[in-house]
Formats: C-alpha cells, structure tokens, sequence
C-alpha cells in the first residue's frame, strides 16, 4: 500500500504530461473493457481479436475494404492521421470491477471514449462512470432493455436489443406459418440469469402486442447438471415452436437430452449466445440440425465487406466471425468513425459526431440496415437476420432477400 | 449433601454404559472413583459434569435439579471439571486460558487477570503465565486444566484421570497439589485407575464394574473386598490369556 | 524508548489513512475505497470467524442483503439508498436468529459446508425473486437527486465514509477483544467442551458474535451498493463475495485485531494494480493465486502474517494483565 | 409413461452423483477432513478424459483408468504435501486448506484450458435403446452400472480385505493403530488415493455426457455435500442409496415444480438434514 501511494504521488505531473504527449505522438486512446478473465473469457478473447483487427484496418492502408469509413486511408484522417490505441480492461464479469476499470480508463489511461463491456450487468455500470465523467460509452454487444431509456447523455447502442430480436422471431413465424406450418403454440425455455430473463421477458411483451400467445414458459438455472425434465415438459406438451434463450453448457446439454429421449420439436430457434458459440456447432453441430438462430453478422458472398472481414479474421485467429464478436466489433468502428468525423478528442465533440451518425449498410461489416440513434442513443437501423444450422455450419436463410440457402424445416435433429 | 445423583442410566445403542448406578457426596469431601477400563466410570463422570445426559435418574447439587441442565450452568452454580486428555485453548498464554475461567465470576477484566494470577502462584504455574500454551507438556497442561477450573472459583471440582500419563516424581507434586486444594475447601471427585494414588489422597472411594456401583466404603476396606480384588485381577489375570 | 515502534506505527497507521486525500489520482483513491470496504466486511467476517472459530463461506448472505435493502429502498420506496442500510442491518439480525442458531450446533466443517448451502440457496432464491429484479438485479439512482443519494465522481467521500465504519468496527473489536466477550469467543473457538465446562454459555456467545459480524457486513453490503449503484444476485450473494472476506482474515491473521485489514491491504491494491497491468492477459490468475495464498497459509502459517508479527493482534505488550 | 422416464432418468443421474460422492464420503468416513476440491477433482478428471481423447485419440477404455491413475496421483499428492499437515492444526487451517485447493485447480484450469465449453463427441458412447417408449442413453447406463460396480466395490474393500481394516483401525485409532505395526501416514495417502481415483473414474464417465469446462465441478461440490450427508457421513452403501434419491428427488420435482426449485429443494434438504440430524440420515449417532 505504500508503495503504492508513493507511486500515485509520483505519478500526478507524470499522468498531468501524458494527454500532450499523446496528441504529439498522434494516437487516440479508446478505453475497451471486456470480460477478458472469468465466464466469459471466451468471447472477451475473441472481442478482442476483433477489436485489435479493426485497430490494424484503420491504422493502416486497406483499400479493398473501400466502402468502411477509415479502411481505405491510415489512421483517423480528420486527426492528422492519428493512431488509433486501444486500452484494455478486463471486467471478471463483475460490476464492480467494471466500474473500476471505467474509472482507471478514464482518469488514468486518459481514453477519449468507451466501448464494451458484453455483460449488460457491467455496461449497466460501466457506463454511468462513464456520465458522470461526461466521455462517450458505446456497446456493440450489450442487449438488456434496461440499458437505454435511463436519460443518459453518453450512452450509445447499436446493436440489436430485446425487442428487435422479439419482431425478428414473431416475423419470422408469420412468414413460416403462411407456408401452412403450424407456428401458434410457442414455448420459451431460458436460462435464469439477466441476459435469458430479460430477454424471455422482451419476447413475451412483444408477442403479447401483436395478440400472439407464449403457451409455455420455461426458467432453468444454466449451470444445472440435468435438463431431461425441461425436455419431458416440452416433449409432453407438443409445441410447434421452442425458443431457446441459453448459454454455451445448457444449449449443449439440450440437443443432446433431444436425441436421448428421441424428441424433435417442429422449430427449434436459438437466440444467438450458446447456439452461436463456435463450440456449440463444433460439440452437437450434428445431432442439431435445423437449428435456427439469429444473427447480424453473415460472412455473405465473396468479395462483400463482412466476407473480406471474415477472411481477415480467420487469418488473424483461425474462426469465423461469430455474431456477438462482429456486433461489437462494429460497434467500435462507429466510435472510431465518430471520433474522426468529430476532428477532435474533445468529448462533447465527439458525442455530437455519434449523435449525428448516419452510417447506410453498405458501410458496415455487419447486416444492419445502418446506423443512427434515436434520442436513448439506440441505433434504430440494427437488424438481424435469421440463419440455420445446415451441416457444419450456420447459413441465412431469412428473410428472403438475404438468404444464401433455403430454410428447412421441420428441425431434423441428427439422423 | 451437596451432590446427589441417584439410579443414573446411560446407554449407547443397545449397550449400558451405566446402569443405575448412585453417588452420594459430603461438604469437603475428597472421594475416589475407580474401576477398570470400560467400567463406565467415565460416563457417569460425563452424566455429572453434563457433558452426556442421563437416560435415567436424577441428578441434584446444592438441592437443585440438574439432570439437563448444560454444562455452562452447571460451572455457574459450582460444579467444575477437567478432562482426561486435557482441552487447552490454543493461541493463548497460559494466563489468558486461566482468564477464561475467571471470567465467569469477575466480568472485568482486571479482577479475572487478579483471580487469574492468583490461581496461578497456587498451582505453580506463575513462570509461565506469559508463555503461549502450547509451550506446555502434558504434565503443565493437566495442571493448567486444574488451574483453570479453580480459576471459575467452583465448589466441587471434578477431576477426570489428573494423575494419568505422569512420571511418579510429576504424580507426588500432582498429589501435593490435589491435597492444598481439598485442604482450601473444596470438594472434590477424582476419577483414577491408579489404586495406590487413591489409597494416599481419598477417604471414600466407590469402586465402578459393569456400569454398576461395586463397592463403596474406605480406601482400606474396599482393597480387601474379595470381589473389587476378582474385578481388578480376574480382569488382569484374563488379559493375559491370549 | 520501549514505546518507540508503537509510536512508529500510528504515525504509519495515519499517513495510510490520509494517503488517499493527498494522491488527487481518481483511480488510487477508488482503489483506497474498495480496500476500507473490503477490510470492513473482512473484519466483520472475522468476529466470528477469526476470533469465534466458526469458518462461514456464507457471509456473502449477510452482504447480499445489505446491498439489496439499500437498492430496494430506492427502488421501491423512492429514499435515499443509504436509507435502507437501518432496514439491511434488522434483516441481517433477524437471519442470524433464524438461521445462524441452529446452525451453531454444527461444528468445524459441518459448520462450514452448512453456510456454503444456505450461500447457494440465497442465491438462488434472489435470482428468481422477481420482486428484488430477479437475475437482472437493481440498479440505484442514474444520477444524483441530492446529496443524500451519495453519489459522487471522486472516490475521497466513499473513501471517508468507509474509514469511519472500519475504524468503529476496530474501536469495538478492540473493546471486545480485551474483555470477557473477546476471551470466550477464542475459547469456544479453540475447544468447545472445555469453554463449556467454564462456565461459557457457547451458543449464545457465538449468536452475540454473529449478530454483531452480520450486521457489519450488511452494512459494507449497503455501502457497496451505494458506490456502485447496482446489485445483482453473483455479486451480492456469489461465493467469491465470501471467499475474499475468508481469504483477506487468514492472510492478515484471523482472529487478530488487524489482521484481515492488512489482508485487504494487500490484495485489494495487487488485484486492482494486477487487473490494471495485465489488462486481463491472465486469465483467472488472480485466483489462482489466492487459492495457492490459502493452502500456504494453511500449511505454514495458519496463524496468518499475525503469527509473524504479534503486532498485528493489536495487544502491544506481551500478556493481558 | 413419463413418470417411469422421470423416474429413469432420476435413478441414472442419482447413479452418477452417488459415483462422485463415493470419494468424498471415503476421505471423510476416513480422516474426518472434508475435501472441498471435491467437485474440482471431477473437473480435473473430465479434463484427463477430453484430452486423452483428443491428444491421443483414445477411447473410454483407456481413459477411464488413465483419469483413475492421474486422479489417485493428485489424491496422494494433497494428503502428503498439505492435507497431512494440516489435519491435527487449527480448524481454520484444515477448513480453508482445501477450499484453497479448490480455487487454485478452478482458475488453474480457466488459465490453461480457457473458459471455453468443451465435450467429448456424442458419437463416442452414443447409442440409445428405446424399451417400448422408454428412452435410455448408452452413456447415462455405463455411468449408472459403474457407479454400482464402484461402490460395490469400494463397500468390499474395507469390509472385506486386510487392507481395509488396516484403513479402518487407522481411521479409528491413529496411535492405538501404529502401535500394533500399521503406519497411518501411508494407510490414509492411500485412502486419499482411492478416494480420488473413484472420483477420476466418475468424472472420465460424465465427461461422456456432459460439457466440460473449469467451473464445472462447482455443482459437483454441492451436490456431492448433500449426497454425502443424507447417506450418512462416511458410509459408501449410504452415497449410493443417497445419490439415487436425490436423481429421483430432482427429476421429478423439476418436472412438476419447475428447474428453479429443483436447487431449492435439494439445498434447503441438505441445510435442514444438517440442522436435525448432523450425522447424515443413515448415518449412526
């Protein structure tokens, strides 16, 4: 401890010098915080990769990548052709830890802005830190409703939330169900923590406005060790459709109680976290077939934008870009665009540059229809599509106009 | 009579440790309890301090029912003990441990220190008043065990196989010991299998068998009766036929 | 001359305290904050557990809901959360009683592996306690509406107020220690039969202890969630939550008077300084450290850095008299 | 028909618990000590099974023992380098010792192994037999029939064999035990040993079935804990009949009741077990 202290003491003119010497040295220090230890290490990891790619596409010259804003040149033009410096916090899943790290990023590390932090829990607080010290928080990744809608100046979505993915699904189904597939009796069987909760919660209220009954509802605590009752429930009660809301160990555990008590439901939707984990596909990939799931992020033709960032990708750590990883990973990029448009590091000038983000989709690696916040700060143009998992990997297969292959149902299981 | 127990039952499962077994004891007396192992001696010992309860019969001490009553209560009212493998607390000196039985009548922590100090030029222990506990070998820490309980001012103190386990020169001053603190008026029963140290300390000695009350009567009477001589030698004389 | 160390120490002791008022680094002061936090609940942690010898991992129950109250408070009730730390510290008695007392009959591991349960029950209980925000948690105020709701940027005002609770927590484990309570607490700690037969009426001292530790660490419970504004079932009631108030009072000393507050002192700075350097390149590193802190202490030196320095047990001299 | 599938299901999940509480409920009937790295010991053990598999390309039959030998080797290792010295130290000393060892092997693994999730392929022992509706997994009925074979045998050698009264008269009597010539240090590394590699074959097997990832054995602690004290501290038929009430217990309560309340029931069992009969329920006074 005193030594410690010793060392803060020390450490006042040196950290009074280091803005300058930043700007003389030409970078632009954005604070990233993530869970890079605990739970979830693995997708923290793989947000990082990501993150560190998109540093690399605009600190240095990416002409194929022409369409994104920042690829073509080096660095942030509009800054002199700064750097862009990424400071990375590691979160341990906890609010508190997150907070400090916001507050360690801000007054120490002196970023101009913030992204992160996967676990809404940890945004949620993060990002009041970040109000009350008045510099930009953007998540790419975090989806609990909860997060806007508290009158924050500073706060910024643009990923999906809740209820978009609730339109998604029942869209969805509409559109199934006119291929004379019944789809009226749906059951949701989620974890138990905020993010299933929250989410399960956003499906029923939307479906509820639209007239849509839920006729089942399932809670379970994702680190149990035995799901075959919840598949007994379901395999008695017959839903066409099952929406699972579940983390990587449970969405495994369910395919493989599915093939022990030999049951397939009609439709069988996952949303994103478990069954878009890389090993979800690696694990049960063949006795899940049909599974459908949503996602932002498809890798598409070659020679499109999220294709080309996807090869980049898997070049750097071998994987494919999953759907939370390219979520956030824009995320950042539009806080790297809005820094540059802003033409300063000035806070207030770069939350106005956000607030004026008129991003279209051909400038995105991601399958949004753009980016631009409403007045919470969420992105109103985010979108998802739905994708199937046909053979070893994921393929979009609505809606229409974006699907590479065709939907099959009803779920196939294994064979 | 100052303690009564009368027709004290203990079983564990289906085997009687102690059958009806009474005991009657004087103002400033010093009586023997003896018996060879597994007498149940230990157990009414137990049955008395209320570290086991009776399954049957009473228990009395200074016209009160104590039957049920928990050992805290039972030290309150006067009635103190010591173990036969000695419990010291670790992570105190010695006069610390002592404090903790003076405590129960001096609440403050001076006069408890006071009593402490006092106790312990009694018992011979003063040397080592600041020493950590576990500096002491067994001998210290039987001695300790008794410092203690006198440290909680009792009227009768019970004390379970104090002598057990000590070099004869350790036994005489143990004994020297038994006898300044009968002589400062204090009742006590002294569990032993050592027939010559009960012979040399008690008046009265009742003799355990089978969970049963065998003999009862003086040190000198009782050694004669053929059956405590059958119940100690017959026992003896079968240990060693294989 | 003979008094010269001790003089030594205040002055040290008081340069500690005032360190953080003179760093003006916003992160070191944060950092000061969360040690005092956590050295209150490690030494509330350590009353009965230190001293008692009664080892909870389910002290994260009594954490859990003093957080809870105090965001309840101002979730439900619309107060102040501090305002709900009065309400934390009457539902940490009323546990205590209900469910600490009949766990008293248990002992040594029994003892132990019982508060793990009712830990992971009160967990689970809250998570799908829809009323306190289920898994999802409460959140406090989003920004200040007076003063009352204690939310600041600097941590110095936290800071504060923590080293105040600490230093009454200190003042009456200080009183404790030195009187009769303090002595039949290490007695029954060491040898229940023994204490007893001392006339120590044992379950009533380990409840006087339990409802004085809870309420102590309901009470970090509810500052805590006053600094962060937010509470969800891992951090309030999680395992970690207790391991942390274990780990702090053994490192330190447990049952020592400064023990578990040079544990804090230790590990909270290395933790957040590790986190702050590393930067998340080591994964889990911190509690692998931990665990491997706890079987060294285990294995040599169960008595914690107290063993190796006497000063920490707050006693001074030699003796008690 | 749901009810005998509930019930089913229950008994073969109950077999695995009582397969990974044997060991914890020999080490404790043994020494007193409880190990609570228990549920880590089934971790470490799945994760000797995934990279027997995967490294080496071996199946069941190797790895099964291999988890067993590496396992009885970790078990060994504790007791001689921390548990034997802190059995006869502080309480507080013997409590967190192995708490210690739990959190050192948890992040241990998270460090190496990464949080990721991981499992052996389905298709490894991957049948089902369908009995006229009842659906049984291959995987689940090896698990349930080692679990028996197991204890089984675990319950022979100490009832059984020199070796196990050797155990026993150490575990009863250190002194009175080395006085007539048995060494305890060597007789309780052994049970440590024996514990452990039970343990290790219990997590080889659930590997089969279930994900693998380092917090996994955190369940596995708890569930052994209640399993341990409703069988009775100590007794090895007791983890048995134990383990298969509480499969029972919890299929069927999370199929009627709901997943949540399953934890509930099971944990406020073993909260209230404990306050009335702290032996264990089959457990002797």
């Amino acid at each position: 401890m005193m030594a410690i202290t010793r060392r803060g003491v020390l450490a006042i003119p040196a950290l009074a010098a280091l803005p300058a010497a930043a700007e003389a040295a030409g970078t632009v220090r954005i604070g990233y915080i993530e869970p890079l230890t605990g739970n979830a290490a693995a997708a923290g990891q793989s947000i990082k990769a990501a993150a560190m790619l998109a540093v690399d596409i605009i600190n240095t010259p990416h002409p194929d990548l022409a369409p994104m804003p920042l690829a073509a040149g080096a660095g942030l033009t509009r800054l002199g052709g700064a750097k862009v410096d990424v400071v990375w916090a590691d979160n341990q899943g906890s609010p508190s830890v997150g907070q400090s790290d916001a507050i360690r990023l801000i007054t120490q590390d002196r970023v101009v802005a913030l992204c992160g932090a996967y676990q809404s829990s940890v945004t949620l607080t993060a990002s009041a830190v970040a109000e009350r010290y008045g510099i930009p928080f953007l998540t790419g990744e975090s989806v609990a409703a909860n997060l806007t809608g508290r009158g924050y100046k500073w706060f910024f979505r643009t990923t999906p939330f809740g209820p978009d993915f609730a339109k998604l699904y029942l869209d969805f189904l509409a559109d199934v169900a006119k291929t004379g597939m019944a789809t009226g009796k749906i059951a949701i069987v989620h974890e138990n923590t905020d993010y299933g909760t929250s989410v399960a919660s956003s499906i029923s209220k939307v479906a509820a406005s639209r007239g849509v009954k839920i006729a089942q509802t399932i809670s379970y605590s994702a680190n149990g060790t035995d799901v075959s009752p919840q598949v007994l429930q379901l395999k008695n009660s017959k839903p066409d459709v099952v929406i699972f809301i579940s983390y990587t160990s449970d969405a495994i555990l369910y395919m493989k109680t599915f093939k022990t008590l030999g049951y397939r439901p009609p439709i069988v939707i996952g949303d994103d976290s478990g069954f878009s984990d890389p090993s979800f596909a690696k694990s049960v990939g063949d006795i899940s077939q049909g599974a459908l799931d949503r996602s932002a992020f498809v890798a598409g033709k070659p020679g499109s934008l999220p294709y080309k960032v996807n090869a980049l990708f898997k070049q750097r750590t071998g994987r494919d870009l999953d759907d939370t990883t390219a979520r956030s990973m824009q995320g950042f990029l539009v806080m790297c665009d809005a820094i540059n448009r802003a033409g300063s590091t000035k806070p207030e000038a770069i939350r106005q540059a956000l607030v004026a983000t008129d991003l279209k989709a051909d400038e995105l690696m991601i399958g949004y229809k753009g980016v631009k916040f409403d007045s919470h700060g969420q992105n109103i143009l985010a979108y998802s599509l739905m994708i199937q998992l046909q053979g070893k990997g994921y393929v979009p297969v609505w809606p229409a106009g974006r699907a590479t292959a065709k939907l099959a149902l009803p779920f196939k299981g294994w064979t | 009579m100052l303690l009564e127990a009368k027709g004290i039952i203990k079983t564990f499962g289906s085997f009687r440790a102690v059958d009806e077994a009474d005991l009657t004891l004087q103002e400033h007396e010093l009586i023997g309890l003896i018996g060879p192992n597994g007498a149940g001696k230990s157990t009414f010992f137990n049955c008395l301090a209320g570290d086991a309860l009776p399954d049957g019969g009473s228990i009395r001490f200074r016209d009160r029912e104590i039957t049920r009553m928990a050992p805290h209560d039972r030290a309150r009212l006067g009635l103190a003990r010591t173990f036969q493998v000695p419990i010291v607390f670790d992570g105190m000196t010695v006069r610390e441990n002592v404090m903790v039985g003076a405590f129960l009548r001096r609440p403050h922590r001076h006069a408890a220190a006071a009593k402490a100090d006092e106790v312990l030029a009694f018992t011979g222990l003063a040397e080592q008043a600041d020493q950590p506990v576990t500096t002491l070998g067994t001998p210290g820490r039987k001695r300790l065990e008794i410092a203690r309980a006198l440290a909680s001012e009792p009227t009768v103190l019970l004390l379970d196989e104090a002598l057990a386990g000590l070099t004869s020169a350790e036994v005489e001053t143990a004994i020297a010991l038994v006898r300044r603190i009968h002589e400062s008026g204090i009742t006590l029963i002294v569990v032993e299998h050592i027939m010559e140290v009960i012979h040399r300390l008690t008046q009265r000695v009742i003799v355990f068998q089978q969970g049963r009350v065998l003999a009862e009567g003086s040190p000198a009477d009782v050694t004669a009766d053929p059956r405590v001589i059958e119940a100690y030698l017959g026992r003896r004389a079968g240990r060693h036929r294989p | 001359m003979k008094n010269f160390p001790r003089v030594l120490l205040i002055a040290a002791a008081a340069a500690l305290v005032a360190a953080p008022f003179l760093t003006g680094n916003p992160f070191y002061q944060r950092i000061a904050a969360l040690t005092a936090l956590a050295a209150i609940s490690a030494s509330a942690w350590n009353l009965i557990g230190g001293y008692g010898g009664q080892v909870s991992f389910g002290h994260s129950v009594y954490f859990g809901i003093g957080a809870y109250a105090s965001l309840l408070a101002y979730t439900k009730l619309g107060v102040p959360p501090i305002a709900g730390a009065p309400l934390g510290v009457l539902a940490s008695f009323a546990l205590s009683v209900i469910v600490g007392l009949p766990s008293f009959r248990l002992r040594g591991h029994y003892f132990s592996m019982a508060t793990i349960a009712i830990a992971a029950l009160a967990e689970v209980l809250v998570t799908n306690w829809g009323f306190a925000g289920g898994a999802i948690g409460l959140m406090g105020p989003a920004s200040p509406r007076s003063l009352a709701d204690l939310l600041f940027r600097s941590a110095l005002p936290y800071y504060a107020l923590f080293v105040a609770v600490l230093a009454s927590l200190l003042g009456f484990t200080y009183l404790m220690q030195r009187g009769r309570m303090g002595f039949y607490l290490r007695a029954l700690g060491s040898g229940e039969r023994a204490a007893e037969s001392l006339g120590v009426p044992i379950r009533r001292y380990k409840l006087y202890a339990l409802l004085v530790s809870g309420a102590f660490t309901s009470l970090a419970g509810s500052l805590y969630a006053v600094m962060v504004g937010f509470i969800d079932p891992g951090s309030g009631f999680g395992i970690l939550v207790s391991v942390n108030m274990v780990v702090m009072s053994a490192l330190g000393g447990a049952g020592t008077l400064f023990g578990p507050l040079v544990g804090a002192i230790i590990l909270v700075p290395l933790e957040e300084t590790t986190n702050a350097l590393l930067g998340g390149g080591s994964s889990g590193a911190a509690y692998v450290v931990y665990g491997a802190i706890i079987m060294l202490i285990a294995r040599f030196s169960p008595g914690g850095l107290a063993q190796w320095w006497p000063l920490l047990s707050g006693k001074g001299r030699r003796g008690a008299a | 028909m749901i009810l005998l599938q509930l019930g089913v299901d229950g008994l073969l999940l109950g077999a695995v618990y009582a397969l990974f509480s044997s060991g914890l409920t020999l080490i404790w009937g043994m020494m007193n000590v409880v190990n609570f790295a228990h549920g880590d010991f089934v971790m470490v053990a799945m994760y000797v099974a995934f990279f027997a598999f995967t490294l080496l390309g071996v199946g069941p039959i190797v790895f099964v023992p291999l988890a067993a030998i590496t396992l009885f080797g970790l078990g060994v290792l504790v007791y001689v380098a921390l548990v034997r010295h802190v059995m006869r130290g502080p309480m507080l000393a013997q409590i967190i010792s192995t708490f210690g060892l739990a959190l050192f092997l948890r992040y241990a693994a998270l460090w190496l192994f990464s949080a990721n999730f991981v499992s052996l392929p389905d298709t490894l022992v991957g049948g089902v037999y369908d009995l006229g509706g009842l659906r049984l997994s291959a995987s689940h009925l090896l698990a349930g029939a080692t679990a028996l074979v197991l204890t089984l045998g675990m319950h022979l050698l100490l009832t059984r064999t020199d070796l196990g009264s050797r155990m026993l008269a150490v575990s009863e009597d250190r002194t009175a035990a080395a006085l007539v010539g048995i060494r305890p240090d060597p007789m309780q590394a052994l049970a440590w040993g024996i514990g452990a590699a039970s343990t290790g074959v219990a997590g080889a097997l659930i590997a089969l079935f279930f994900y693998v990832s380092p917090e996994v054995g955190n369940s596995f602690t708890l569930l052994a804990f209640v399993t341990v004290c409703l069988g009775g501290f100590g007794s090895v038929p007791g983890a048995l009949l134990a383990g298969l009430a509480i499969g029972v217990i919890q299929s069927i309560s999370a199929y009627f009741l709901g997943p949540a309340t399953k934890d509930v029931a099971v944990y406020a069992l073993f909260v209230l077990l404990l306050w009335v009969r702290p032996q264990g329920l089959l457990g002797r006074a």
